[in-house]
């Protein structure tokens, strides 16, 4: 009869952009969408079955908008009507599963894709899952703990237009203590990379896409305090280079206007990013450079 | 205080009735005033941001701390000091969660002279190390602002152009015993763009009403601690850089996290740059990881850091992305009253129902938000959940 | 001679694991019990479950033990042998001699159908009746568990109004919570007292414990009632299920849980019923059912399920207690071990003195159960303070608990005057290895046995007598 | 020889011990009780005297105890 004071949050972000997905159905007929929400719910009633306290919230992130399957803002479960389990299945999970399986096919039949928006909102669902977040914590009652973290199951390739969003996610991500995992099926993506490594969770390409449940049952499912006691898949190599923004191109080297903080690549005696004019050419900088040593040794 | 020292002193006013906020409904109920009370401290807390000013983001900032006997007053509690270094431990780590490639110092006063508790660097941990220890200092003789103001500036001085230059002193006596002319010390900060705070723990103190005004920062006077926390969380945010800073393009350093493996033939282990001159024995550790300076392959375990060897700064891009909120502010939301919006009952941010009397409205992408995820975009996450959809599609559109 | 009994109160791990194997592998058949077992094991224990739930094959035990950290051994070694326990998990060999492990295959079948759904439905859905006419929403279902519950408890405090059936009087007297002489109207006994301060899960969680031994000498089949309570803490709030197909002896059980509370049921015929929170928070002991975050009215996280009152009590550092309720048994309770100042409509004062904690230790409550009481009843504006209660109170509760304790006696026979170091020391041992050996010592010679151990032991010293 | 006595092992610290010697000594239970002063913490004591004793036991500690609340 332990009581788990302690409620368990776990915001799961699923990538359906509808251009990966076509395009896998053409590459691999054996692993869809339809098989890839097939595995999400899996874990999630495993999420829901673990403890009486787990709470659950999924989002699908669409190249047009994010949409939250679970809960439903139109119908409330308390009132489920027709919709009872025919089967064995646990009542709660079965009403959850209808819930998604209903706003998914909605969602996909709504959206109409337009050629030039092929981009995951990703950022988007994450600023969405943290509001989400912070609403429910808000919601507590006194003397109970929330522990949150958000899984994100990402298909389609990064976007870099999303970067200065997708940053603030993160850092906000990190101020409210909220954990990324993320579990990649395609091409690695740097910007998770970074949300995981700086949140502290864990990131995962899988190597097989029609095993996604097990990964995921395996992987994701333990929490924080479980994962400290198991043995789970290294951290990855982050690469915390930036980009310059005049080239886009990763630098080791490089240079920041002191205004904006923009970042590029060569010398130029104005910063495109806040047009300022940079008075002091090159040489006196190294000058000033070694002052500072003098004046710091 | 800031910009009108000749303002009416607070008891030259009216005498404020509080109480009379508070109004019975027709049940003799005082709770919608009290729902409104608490609505409105749910909505202060939304800071107006100052739109597209240039602000000093490269800051080094001198903390002053005073640590005379004024300090063991126990008004705060338990007394003035401990409180004030608590505060300021929270202080020192927001800091640098907003200012990553910023630089902070500590400096103490007490028994007529100064003394530098931590030097100007880029670590948190070594601040608040050194901060943790200071609790137990014990608290003697008067202060003194132009020892503490000058050993301050001492440092300031050599620093580039293009960073912000500040002092906060947290000033807690009455008096002050300096051995020469305060305000020629003054005049020079002031001709070296060194801007001076004050947030005393008394009284107004006209030496630092003069002071504050002269170097264009700030002065205030505490109510109580959450006061005093509100005052010290303003100074986390970067000041308006003065016009006449200079500015320019700073080198740096992106160097890449090595992570070493037994395997790796070529992976030696070796010492870290900056715990050469750390006489702590557990820092000496040999790893195998680490950061490498892109120029002359120095190591270091953490950044931000300026590379021992060749002067260069090493960040990391996530450091420079934390600053961007500052540079490009979001704008505040329309507040609205919930009867005059007709449209869908849900937040767009948390997707809860809007039930609040108010509700606040984008003016980039039209959505409607609640108080709660309201405060929560402006303070946390820095850009609207909805636009990040939107913009996109007019991005390309 | 120890004066008190202390009220036991074994989980559902504990009490599964004294379960024959039989009967364990019987109790798996049904997915309700499977969750419930499931959500009961230890958060590592879990984890190993999942990762095996979708494997066919048995995998080697020392994979298994690969997959946690060396520093976390320990927790590994636990986790398998609760696993062995409850059968879960069985050993099979592996081809080339290694140990293997595989999941129970009858709970993974079950674990599967509870998680991903197939198999046939636990139970008609009232649905098949079509719409109640007299449908109950969630309020009035608390209100009505809560009225049953508290109907229980005045009666075990014996107010003259509550009345309970013949079997749950019968229930609780076999429980230990009530005596009765012969003839007489039964009265509360030291555990009933502890029995009334626990909380409301965990006493229901004891009285179904009790019902569950006896259920057998009732003529019930264990596995079926067991798993239809297991299923009825799966079911959702406010809605109604039919009791159609269930046999003679579940439709009894049905009747007792009515009397519970833990179902409602418009009439003894009616053919449908309504599972109660009470129900619901029987295997898990909290109160909350997860989909709580889009439905209003359970929003009583936390607290405790069935008394209404979602915690009440205000203890202030002076020994004060406020209890803001009208409830004539909860201020019954405070009254246990306090005593009583001034009454007003909704609160009662009283004081916690040492005269009447004293009181309620003789009366069997223990200190431990009087701090655990204010505590799952402390006002919401306590809990926002850490630790909840002022730690002056409890530490004097403690204190004055321990009072008490100065003084141990234990009931023995003493031997000394031995002539010799060797003749101490054989007899000593002798009854140190009949674990009947109370206290020695060796330099003077004196050595305690039990009275139970004496004749042993006397018998033992004639025999070395006569041997030397 | 072996003795052998039948009684009641009472285990309690010091200072209790130090009472119950002077209950013995000053007889008043209406008897001497004590069968044998074991060690510091131990005396082995009469059966009967048990219940008397502590309420002995407890009328000492209500003396000793004031009250730590005002009504």
């Amino acid at each position: 009869m332990a009581t788990e004071d302690e409620i368990s949050l776990l915001v799961i972000v699923v990538d359906v952009n509808p251009i990966w997905w076509g395009r896998q159905a053409q590459r691999e007929p054996e692993f869809t969408l339809s098989k890839c929400v097939d595995a999400v719910m899996v874990m999630a009633n495993s999420h829901l079955v673990v403890n009486r306290t787990n709470k659950l919230s999924i989002i699908a992130s669409h190249c047009q908008e994010s949409h939250f399957l679970y809960p439903s803002k139109e119908k409330k479960l308390g009132d489920v009507g027709s919709d009872v389990s025919s089967d064995g299945k646990y009542e709660l999970l079965s009403g959850a599963n209808d819930c998604i399986a209903q706003e998914i096919r909605s969602l996909m039949a709504r959206t109409v894709v337009k050629g030039h928006l092929t981009d995951t909102l990703l950022a988007g669902s994450l600023a969405k899952a943290l509001c989400y977040i912070h609403r429910v914590s808000k919601e507590l009652e006194a003397g109970q703990d929330m522990k949150s973290r958000i899984l994100v199951i990402k298909a389609a390739e990064d976007s870099a237009l999303q970067y200065m969003n997708f940053m603030n996610v993160i850092f906000a991500a990190q101020k409210q203590n909220v954990v990324i995992d993320a579990c990649v099926l395609d091409s690695e993506s740097g910007l998770l990379q970074q949300a995981c490594d700086i949140t502290g969770g864990l990131y995962l390409r899988i190597p097989q896409k029609a095993s996604l449940t097990q990964y995921l049952l395996w992987v994701f499912l333990p929490d924080a305090d479980q994962r400290s006691q198991l043995v789970l898949p290294p951290p990855v190599h982050v690469d915390y280079r930036a980009a310059c923004f005049c080239h886009r191109t990763l630098i080791q080297i490089g240079y920041v206007c002191s205004v904006c903080l923009s970042i590029f690549c060569n010398f130029s005696p104005i910063c495109t990013t806040c047009e300022t004019a940079f008075k002091i050419p090159l040489p006196q900088m190294v000058k000033t450079k070694k002052k500072k040593l003098k004046a710091a040794s | 205080m800031d910009e009108e020292p000749e303002r009416a002193k607070r008891w030259e006013g009216g005498y404020e009735r509080t109480w009379e906020i508070l109004k019975e409904d027709e049940s003799g109920s005082l709770k919608a005033t009290v729902e409104d009370i608490l609505f409105q401290a749910k909505r202060k807390r939304v800071f107006e941001s100052h739109g597209q000013v240039r602000l000093g983001m490269m800051r080094h900032l001198f903390v002053v701390i005073d640590a005379s006997r004024t300090m063991e007053d126990q008004d705060l509690k338990p007394n003035r000091l401990t409180s004030a270094l608590k505060l300021m431990e929270f202080f020192v780590d927001e800091y640098f969660d907003q200012n990553p490639i910023s630089q902070i110092g500590i400096i103490t006063t007490k028994n007529k002279r100064a003394e530098r508790l931590t030097d100007l660097a880029g670590n948190p941990k070594k601040h608040i190390a050194a901060l943790r220890k200071a609790v137990d200092m014990t608290c003697v003789g008067e202060p003194s602002l132009y020892n503490a103001l000058n050993m301050a500036m001492q440092t300031l001085k050599h620093m580039p152009g293009h960073t912000s230059r500040e002092i906060l002193v947290i000033f807690s006596s009455l008096t002050t015993c300096d051995p020469a002319n305060i305000y020629d010390l003054i005049k020079t900060l002031k001709a070296l763009q060194i801007r001076v705070s004050v947030i005393g723990l008394s009284a107004e103190v006209q030496v630092c009403t003069v002071l504050t005004r002269e170097t264009g920062g700030n002065y205030n006077v505490i109510l109580d601690e959450s006061h005093f926390r509100e005052l010290l969380m303003f100074h986390v945010k970067p000041p308006p850089a003065s016009s006449s800073s200079e500015c320019s393009l700073i080198r740096m350093g992106f160097p890449q996290h090595m992570v070493g493996s037994l395997s790796d033939q070529d992976a030696k282990p070796s010492f870290s740059m900056s715990h050469l001159d750390s006489s702590s024995a557990d820092g000496c550790a040999l790893t195998l990881g680490g950061y490498f300076c892109p120029q002359c392959r120095a190591k270091y375990t953490e950044l931000p850091v300026e590379c021992k060897v060749c002067g260069l700064t090493l960040v990391s891009a996530p450091h420079l992305a934390r600053s961007f909120h500052h540079l490009f502010p979001l704008d505040a939301f329309q507040e609205s009253s919930l009867e005059e919006y007709d449209g869908e009952r849900f937040c767009q941010g948390c997707q809860g129902e809007l039930k609040d009397k108010s509700v606040f409205t984008c003016p980039a992408c039209k959505s409607v938000f609640c108080v709660e995820c309201d405060v929560f975009i402006h303070d946390t996450l820095h850009c609207c959940p909805e636009c990040i959809h939107k913009q996109d599609s007019s991005g390309q559109g | 001679m120890k004066l008190r009994v202390q009220l036991q109160c074994k989980n559902l791990h504990e009490y599964l694991k004294e379960l024959s194997p039989d009967i364990l592998d019987r109790l798996y058949n049904h997915p309700a019990t499977c969750l419930a077992v499931y959500r009961e094991l230890m958060p590592l224990a879990k984890i190993y479950v999942m990762r095996m739930l979708f494997l066919d094959h048995p995998l080697p035990q020392a994979a298994v033990a690969l997959w946690v950290k060396k520093d976390n051994q320990k927790d590994n070694d636990q986790c398998v042998s609760v696993l062995m326990g409850l059968r879960l998990w069985h050993s099979q060999q592996l081809q080339g001699g290694l140990q293997g492990i595989v999941l129970n295959p009858v709970f993974k079948e079950n674990l599967r159908i509870a998680l991903l759904g197939g198999g046939k439905a636990w139970a008609d859905e009232g649905s098949s009746l079509g719409p109640d006419r007299h449908a109950r929403d969630v309020e009035s279902l608390d209100r009505y568990a809560m009225e049953r519950w508290e109907v229980i408890l005045h009666f075990m405090v014996g107010s003259p109004s509550a009345a309970v059936s013949q079997d749950l009087a019968q229930l609780l007297i076999q429980a230990g919570l009530m005596r009765s002489e012969a003839g007489d109207a039964p009265c509360i006994t030291s555990a009933g007292f502890q029995f009334l301060l626990l909380d409301t899960a965990s006493q229901l969680w004891y009285l179904t414990l009790q019902y569950l031994n006896t259920a057998q000498s009732r003529g019930m089949d264990l596995v079926e009632i067991l798993s239809f309570l297991f299923q009825l803490s799966f079911s959702t709030l406010g809605r109604d299920y039919s009791v159609e197909g269930m046999s003679e002896s579940l439709l009894t059980f049905l009747q007792h849980l009515r009397e519970f509370g833990l179902v409602f049921q418009r009439k003894r015929k009616s053919r449908r019923y309504y599972p109660t929170r009470l129900a619901i928070t029987l295997a898990a002991g909290v109160a909350e059912n997860s989909t709580s975050h889009v439905n209003p009215t359970s929003s009583a996280v936390g607290s405790t399920p069935g008394t209404g009152d979602s915690g009440f009590i205000v203890v202030e550092t002076n020994y004060r207690l406020y209890a803001y309720t009208n409830s004539e048994l909860q201020i019954a309770l405070v009254a246990l071990f306090s005593e009583m100042l001034y009454r007003f409509p909704n609160v009662v004062v009283a004081q916690i003195t040492r005269e009447s904690v004293q009181q309620a230790i003789t009366n069997g409550i223990t200190a431990q159960q009087i701090i655990h009481f204010l505590r799952t009843r402390a006002h919401p504006v306590m809990l926002k303070q850490t630790p909840v209660l002022p730690p002056t109170i409890t530490d004097q509760i403690r204190l004055w608990e321990l009072e008490k304790d100065r003084l141990q006696f234990t009931e023995g026979v003493l031997y000394n005057q031995f002539l010799s170091q060797a003749d101490f020391e054989v007899l000593r041992d002798r009854a140190q290895g009949l674990g009947v050996l109370v206290w020695q010592n060796a330099p003077h010679r004196v050595m305690v046995v039990t009275p139970q151990g004496h004749s042993e032991v006397k018998r033992f010293w004639k025999r070395q007598k006569s041997h030397n | 020889m072996v003795n052998v006595l039948k009684g009641v092992l009472v285990e309690c610290d010091p200072a209790m011990k130090q009472f119950l010697l002077y209950l013995d000594e000053t007889s008043a239970l209406g008897k001497k009780f004590i069968i044998q002063d074991l060690d510091d913490t131990h005396v082995f004591i009469l059966a009967e005297v048990v219940q008397i004793l502590q309420e002995r036991v407890g009328e000492l500690m209500d003396q000793n105890s004031f009250p730590i609340t005002q009504k």
